[in-house]
């Protein structure tokens, strides 16, 4: 059971990756990997390590994507190439 | 005995509380920081000091109350002092530079500065990977931020650069850590064992070690780096550079011990490809603080290399060759940059603003001097053993490569010296007077640099004061540099006579003494005529001093290294004093290249020689020496190149004319005889040792050839010091030659001709100096019939020429009578014949010497100067009574020559009084003169007795017929004397050398350019260029 | 084109290299030494029961400090890149009902930090996850217009103080024990309390307090303070 | 084999962040390349801290105080990727301060037109 979770998480991990390298908008680019950190955070649950499951999601999915949404309000302009 | 974790407590808790500090006033925040700057020097001096001198075992210190591998351990060893001590010094200097910044800056730079340097420590000491992967952050992320202390986008955009490359390359880190956790179970480095990987486990060790390489900037994958140095504030760049570079090569250092022979091999080879490619890109380099960071990155290429390179020898020199090579970069590197920061000029062209700030250029040169691996600078020590240790372990690609690089980099350090010394700033704005903050860490580095390289010279090879009597020469006139010339002149003449009086019961043997003659008391006559300087002269007595002390050195050098330091020292002070001329910005440079080629082959050849067994002096041991023939081979393209042979000839000529007129004789009539002086060397180790391949017969030719080409190209000049100088090739290529024979007879016609050519170059060199003193210029065919004017002068160059051109009655006769007949003796008829040949063609060029410039018409100009001043007189009467007295009593001189080549071979000649006889003849130097003297009284009579049907002509006393010629020089007889001549050489005619040379230089500068075109400027190809660096040294060190 | 080239060789370079990383892979069945070591230890020793906190605070304490200031680094040089310039900041129209809201939310959210970080050596989480929680709240009040101007200079104190306190206490760990940031400075107390295991649960609160201060320094940098 | 799989997936999703850095010209891009790369490198790590069939190394309930050494998975991976994911955060946020003062200085989020300095 456990692999087949972590094998779907991975395939969604990896589709969210290339998502978000891929996305016109920044705005989606950034909230993916956002969301790649939240699943990774699973993973490390799975993985026996709730400490890095915590920071994960407070640090990687959350404070990350808040910098990085701050960041691209103060370049707003700059989202409409590749 | 204060821990040294108080480094990072102290750092810590005010790099914490500085904010709050700033609140109550900039005075605080500051005094606090550099307190705690001042601390951290303070504290790992006082560890060195107790590690390296009281021998205390390294500290370990282990923190929350558990022993390594437990918790994180930190150590202090010799090796980790050194490195801290240096960095916080460079670290508090930099800091100092920065003071005014920091004084308005915002406090978070202080906060930042501080805690980087903190990072420093922290990864210096740490014996934990994890450990060294936070500090190794911790230096980043302040660097990255501090790049934008001067904010624009040019560092904004280099910092963004930086931190791309130095994100991916602590990710790879970072992953080598665990996988090195995951193999050897353990991140203490302490507790890891080479054996603990293999396999797999060697791609953790692989991205371990390739992650810190990145960090170090191996080309091509450096491009951030140097967008880094050119862009950011250069006290950042300083620490940059010096500091934050020797903490991760530290760093590396510490995981080398892990690391397979085939990743140490990799990388030194990375290394050694930076080094060179770095030096060739930067000599297309026109922008100065871009220029130092190729230099700087190639010089981090050569520390790796050298870190790997000297695995497994003897640590003593280990340690030497891998601390003088840091050390060397770390004090002039952030003094280099300093400068380019108080200059502010980017292009190196514009240098010459420097100009204004007198201490400041003397700096400057100090450091190029210093990374130009020149002594007494650490680097010099170190570049020694290195060549050493490469030769030993026969490294030879390596070596080659090096050896290349390191001129490369010569060339576009002295180049840039040069135009800072000369080129034209008249048009830009004067450099403004930097502040105290900022001359003081300059200062402090240069003094630093001078003291480490006398200590180290101390350490390695004791302490023999004669050694470096050519620096204090220089630091004493430096000192009493605010008197008159002519008291600095005097000084010099009295010091020159009391170093020859302290040297003469050095002279043990009679071939020491006879160079000791042409070297010492050469010097000395020659030095009368600078006492018509009027000027100042500042700094010229000084290298004067040094030039003359190092030739005598070179008699009493008694180990290579001794010799080859004097030889250097010579080079260098040489340098300085054509670099004095005023049109001497090329010809310089390029004497200065063609010597460092010759003082690497001479290195190197010497690193091949088997080690001394005596004490005494190098010229009498080396006959005991079994040299290999790849020592002959290269020491004796690397003497030619000094003695000016032909086809490496070409600084000659320029060298000669460029420098000031008063110096000229000294390069001319001495300076080349240092390169004698070398030959000679090779073939008293030749005569008793000889090598299967006959190396002598080669340098026979290649003397040929460059007595009749000097001579051919010494017809073609228009200006009488080029024509003296090609004279100069022409004669010592006889030198060369007679050497080359290795026979008593050969060694005899050498050292005569040696003897001889100094006397009478001298003279004519101070009489032109005499005459362009008066006329203010070398082109003879502006000159003509100042016989009238300057009749004394036109005496010693009449003397001159029949000495030089071996017709009786003078000394000349007496050389070639020995040549010809050392030559028929030996069986080189051909070299003879070419000889002779030579000896017809320098007829034309001594002719056309005395013809142009006293005979004929006296030029309107000059109709009322005068004869050349009574210092320049003097020494010209000097030399000639003594070639009078060679002349008269040629046994005064063929006596002790005859002594010093029976040292080696049997005697081949006899003396009977005043009577030399060789198995083909005898020659009678007193009889000879009077049989010429009864002959030229003849005619002379004849004319004194026809004088009254003389009809005097005016000079202008000519009827135009036509229109009068545009420039009417060039109808003059003299002006391009021999063009037919020339015109029938054709494809012969010797510019084909120079433009071979040039081609040269033209092919290494577009490979330069060629190669930093990767340097595309775009962070992502950088990048890329990491990347695909790493995937390539995977699979260069998997392949293996 | 050259450069797709290039980019694609780089790609399978990287694969080549982690290939045989993962074919010759093997899940671990049991502790290292080293890491047996760790989980006796911080049960017997330190009286800690979330073994990677007793790992980060006590055994590899010198890396948290580390990291602590590199995270107060980040604080200090955004703080300098971004220099000096008001910007315009996102603005969300706050009404009274919100902030009113907010501020009751951020309360709850601040107790929920501390609860994290104080439970750290107990239960998962800890300094970090509690400073992120914390600065979460902070986050909320910068969104919903409530003037941090005076919370800034007090956050500039609480961090530098928690900061140097943190670093206080590690000296204690030399004067009092045997090494830098020896927990037993203060008495081990019995497995399972809060208030056991030494010094850990007073390091991990100080580490909370400074990340979320050093946090949301961030935040308001970025954020463009007003 | 569950470590295998993430194993996998974390170097997945290292290469596809440093593919984005490599190739994506959008400075935001690159940096969400480089924080795709980290998560990558953080699930490397504690896969490598994995053991099978063991649980988190927190003594509750679920562990028992004597056996728990065999009975947790390694500690050390997790100390490591916490300081990692915070480091992580720290360079992600300058790198984004530097995008923003680039784009206010030249009004332009193309790497390719910050190439001012080269050779």
């Amino acid at each position: 059971m456990i692999p087949i979770i972590i094998i779907g998480l991975g395939i969604i991990m990896i589709a969210a990756a290339f998502a978000a390298i891929y996305f016109k908008s920044l705005l989606a680019s950034i909230i993916t990997a956002g969301v790649i950190s939240l699943l990774a955070s699973v993973i490390y649950l799975i993985l026996g390590s709730p400490d890095v499951a915590m920071t994960e999601a407070s640090i990687g999915s959350g404070l990350t994507t808040v910098i990085f949404l701050f960041a691209l309000h103060r370049v707003r302009k700059g989202n409409s190439d590749d | 005995m204060v821990s040294p974790i108080y480094i990072l407590i102290l750092s810590l808790s005010v790099g914490f509380l500085l904010s709050i500090f700033d609140r109550a006033g900039r005075k605080f925040s500051l005094t606090a920081f550099y307190s705690v700057l001042t601390f951290n020097v303070a504290l790992m001096g006082d560890w060195l000091y107790r590690l390296a001198v009281l021998h205390v075992p390294t500290f370990v210190i282990n923190t929350a109350g558990f022993n390594a591998p437990v918790s994180i351990n930190l150590e202090l060893g010799v090796a980790e002092a050194l490195v801290l001590f240096l960095a916080n010094l460079t670290g508090l200097m930099a800091a100092v530079y920065l003071f005014d910044k920091f004084r308005e800056g915002k406090v978070s730079s202080l906060i930042l500065y501080l805690l980087l340097v903190m990072g420093v420590n922290g990864l210096v000491m740490t014996q934990d990977i994890f450990n060294m992967f936070v500090f190794l952050e911790i230096l980043s992320i302040s660097t990255f931020a501090l790049t934008t202390l001067k904010k624009n986008l040019k560092t904004l955009s280099a910092g963004f650069k930086y931190m791309i490359a130095g994100g991916v390359a602590s990710t790879f880190f970072l992953l080598g850590v665990v996988f090195v956790y995951y193999f050897a179970g353990t991140l203490n480095l302490g507790f890891m064992t080479a054996d603990q990987f293999s396999g797999i486990g060697l791609i953790a060790l692989f991205l371990l070690s390739v992650s810190l390489f990145i960090e170090l900037k191996p080309f091509p994958a450096n491009g951030w780096a140097l967008d880094v140095y050119q862009s950011v504030d250069s006290g950042i760049v300083s620490v940059i550079a010096v500091v934050n570079s020797a903490a991760i090569g530290f760093a590396f250092y510490k995981i080398m011990p892990l690391l397979p022979s085939s990743f140490l091999t990799a990388f030194g080879m990375a290394g050694i490809v930076t080094f060179f490619f770095s030096n060739m890109m930067g000599l297309k380099q026109e922008n100065a603080k871009r220029l130092l960071g190729y230099s700087s990155i190639g010089q981090m290429g050569l520390l790796l290399a050298s870190l790997v390179f000297t695995i497994g020898i003897e640590p003593a020199v280990r340690y030497l060759i891998i601390g003088g090579l840091f050390l060397n970069h770390l004090l002039s590197k952030a003094g280099l940059f300093w400068i380019a920061g108080i200059v502010k000029e980017e292009k190196i062209r514009n240098w010459g603003v420097l100009r204004n700030n007198k201490p400041l250029l003397v700096l400057f040169g100090l450091f190029i001097f210093a990374l130009s691996g020149l002594p007494p600078f650490a680097g010099f020590w170190a570049k020694w053993e290195f060549v050493k240790v490469l030769v030993d372990s026969k490294m030879f690609f390596v070596l080659g490569t090096v050896l290349v690089g390191s001129l490369f980099e010569l060339i576009f350090l002295f180049r840039w010296f040069t135009m800072a010394v000369k080129e034209n700033a008249d048009e830009l704005e004067p450099m403004a007077s930097p502040g105290f903050s900022r001359i003081f860490p300059v200062s402090f580095f240069g003094i630093l640099a001078a003291v480490v390289s006398f200590g180290a010279m101390r350490c390695f090879y004791g302490s023999n004061w004669l050694q470096v009597l050519p620096v204090i020469a220089v630091l004493f006139i430096t000192l009493i540099d605010s008197l008159p010339s002519k008291v600095k002149g005097f000084i010099s003449l009295a010091a020159v006579a009391g170093y020859g009086y302290y040297l003469y019961p050095l002279l043990t043997g009679n071939i020491q003494l006879f160079f000791g003659v042409i070297f010492i008391a050469g010097s000395a006559v020659n030095l009368i005529s600078t006492l018509n300087r009027k000027n100042q002269s500042k700094g010229f007595y000084g290298f004067l001093l040094m030039m003359i002390f190092s030739f005598g050195n070179l008699l009493i050098a008694s180990t290579y290294l001794e010799f080859f330091l004097s030889w250097e020292f010579m080079t260098l002070s040489s340098f300085l004093l054509i670099l004095r001329g005023q049109n001497a910005q090329r010809a310089s440079l390029m004497y200065m290249i063609f010597s460092t080629a010759g003082a690497y082959l001479i290195m190197v050849g010497f690193s091949f020689a088997p080690a001394l067994s005596s004490t005494a002096a190098l010229i009498l041991s080396i006959q005991d020496v079994n040299l290999p023939l790849i020592s002959f081979i290269v020491l004796a393209i690397g003497f030619m190149i000094k003695s000016g042979s032909v086809g490496v000839h070409i600084w000659l000529p320029e060298a000669h004319a460029e420098a000031e007129s008063d110096v000229s004789p000294f390069i001319s009539a001495i300076l080349l005889k240092a390169g004698v002086f070398g030959l000679l060397l090779l073939g008293i180790a030749y005569v008793s040792n000889a090598p299967s391949f006959d190396v002598f017969y080669w340098v026979g030719w290649i003397g040929v050839i460059t007595a009749i080409a000097g001579a051919f190209m010494a017809s073609f000049q228009e200006d009488a010091k080029k024509l003296l100088a090609y004279s100069s090739m022409s004669q010592v290529g006889y030198i060369v030659a007679a050497l080359a024979m290795i026979t008593h007879l050969g060694w005899v016609s050498a050292l005569y001709l040696a003897f001889n050519h100094m006397m009478f170059k001298s003279a004519l060199f101070i009489a032109v100096a005499g005459i362009y003193y008066r006329t203010r210029t070398r082109k003879m065919y502006e000159m003509g019939g100042l016989i009238s004017r300057m009749p004394w002068t036109y005496m010693t160059v009449l003397m001159s020429i029949i000495a030089v051109s071996g017709v009786p009655p003078l000394s000349g006769f007496g050389a070639k009578w020995l040549i010809y007949t050392a030559f028929i003796t030996k069986g080189w008829y051909l070299q003879a014949g070419v000889l002779f040949f030579a000896s017809g063609v320098s007829f034309l060029y001594l002719y056309r010497l005395i013809h142009t410039i006293f005979l004929g018409q006296l030029k309107y100009e000059h109709q009322e100067i005068k004869e050349a001043p009574a210092w320049f007189i003097i020494p010209q009467y000097i030399f000639l009574a003594g070639i009078m007295a060679i002349s008269m009593f040629p046994n005064l001189i063929i006596k002790p020559l005859n002594a010093i080549a029976m040292h080696y071979f049997d005697s081949s000649i006899q003396i009977d009084g005043l009577t030399v006889m060789s198995e083909l003849g005898y020659w009678n130097g007193n009889l000879v003169m009077y049989v010429t003297m009864a002959v030229f009284a003849i005619p002379f009579i004849m004319l004194l007795l026809l004088k009254g049907k003389t009809q005097k002509v005016k000079q202008f006393n000519i009827v135009y017929a036509a229109e009068r010629p545009e420039s009417p020089q060039t109808t003059h007889v003299a002006h391009n004397m021999y063009a037919h001549l020339r015109k029938s050489l054709g494809s012969l005619s010797l510019p084909r050398v120079q433009e071979f040379w040039n081609s040269v230089a033209e092919w290494s500068h577009t490979l330069g350019a060629f190669f930093r075109r990767v340097y595309t400027g775009n962070g992502q190809t950088y990048l890329l260029h990491i990347i695909l660096y790493i995937v390539v040294m995977y699979a260069v060190m998997g392949g293996q | 084109m050259i450069k797709n080239v290039a980019v694609l060789i780089a790609v399978i370079g990287l694969v080549a290299i982690f290939l045989p990383i993962i074919s010759g892979f093997q899940e671990r069945d049991e502790l290292n030494e080293l890491a047996a070591q760790y989980v006796e230890g911080s049960i017997n020793e330190l009286r800690v029961p979330n073994v990677v906190t007793s790992v980060i605070v006590t055994y590899r304490g010198l890396d948290t400090l580390g990291e602590v200031t590199v995270l107060f680094l980040a604080t200090v040089g955004v703080g300098l890149i971004l220099k000096g310039k008001k910007e315009d900041r996102i603005k969300i129209s706050a009404s009274e009902l919100l902030e009113t809201t907010s501020s009751v939310l951020v309360a709850m959210i601040m107790v929920l930090g501390i609860y994290i970080f104080t439970h750290g050596h107990l239960t998962p989480g800890g300094g970090f996850q509690g400073g992120v929680v914390i600065a979460s709240g902070f986050l909320l009040l910068l969104l919903s217009n409530v003037s941090l101007k005076m919370n800034h200079s007090i956050m500039h104190f609480v961090e530098s103080l928690s900061g140097v306190a943190y670093v206080a206490i590690g000296v204690a760990g030399i004067v009092l024990t045997v090494g830098f940031l020896n927990p037993e400075v203060l008495p081990l107390g019995k497995f399972g309390n809060l208030l056991s295991a030494g010094a850990v649960p007073v390091i991990y609160s100080l580490i909370g307090i400074k990340v979320g201060s050093e946090l949301t320094s961030i935040l308001v940098t970025m954020g463009g303070e007003k | 084999m569950i470590s295998l799989y993430t194993l996998i997936l974390g170097i997945a999703l290292l290469l596809i962040g440093i593919y984005a850095m490599l190739t994506r010209k959008n400075l935001m891009k690159i940096v969400i390349g480089f924080s795709i790369a980290d998560t990558g490198t953080h699930i490397i790590i504690v896969s490598l801290g994995y053991l099978r069939g063991k649980t988190a190394p927190v003594i509750d309930a679920a562990v028992s105080v004597s056996n728990a050494v065999r009975e947790v998975v390694d500690p050390v991976p997790s100390a490591l990727v916490l300081t990692a994911i915070v480091i992580g955060l720290a360079v992600t946020a300058v790198m984004l301060s530097f995008i923003v003062e680039m784009y206010k200085k030249n009004k332009s989020l193309s790497i390719d037109d910050y190439q001012e300095l080269k050779w």
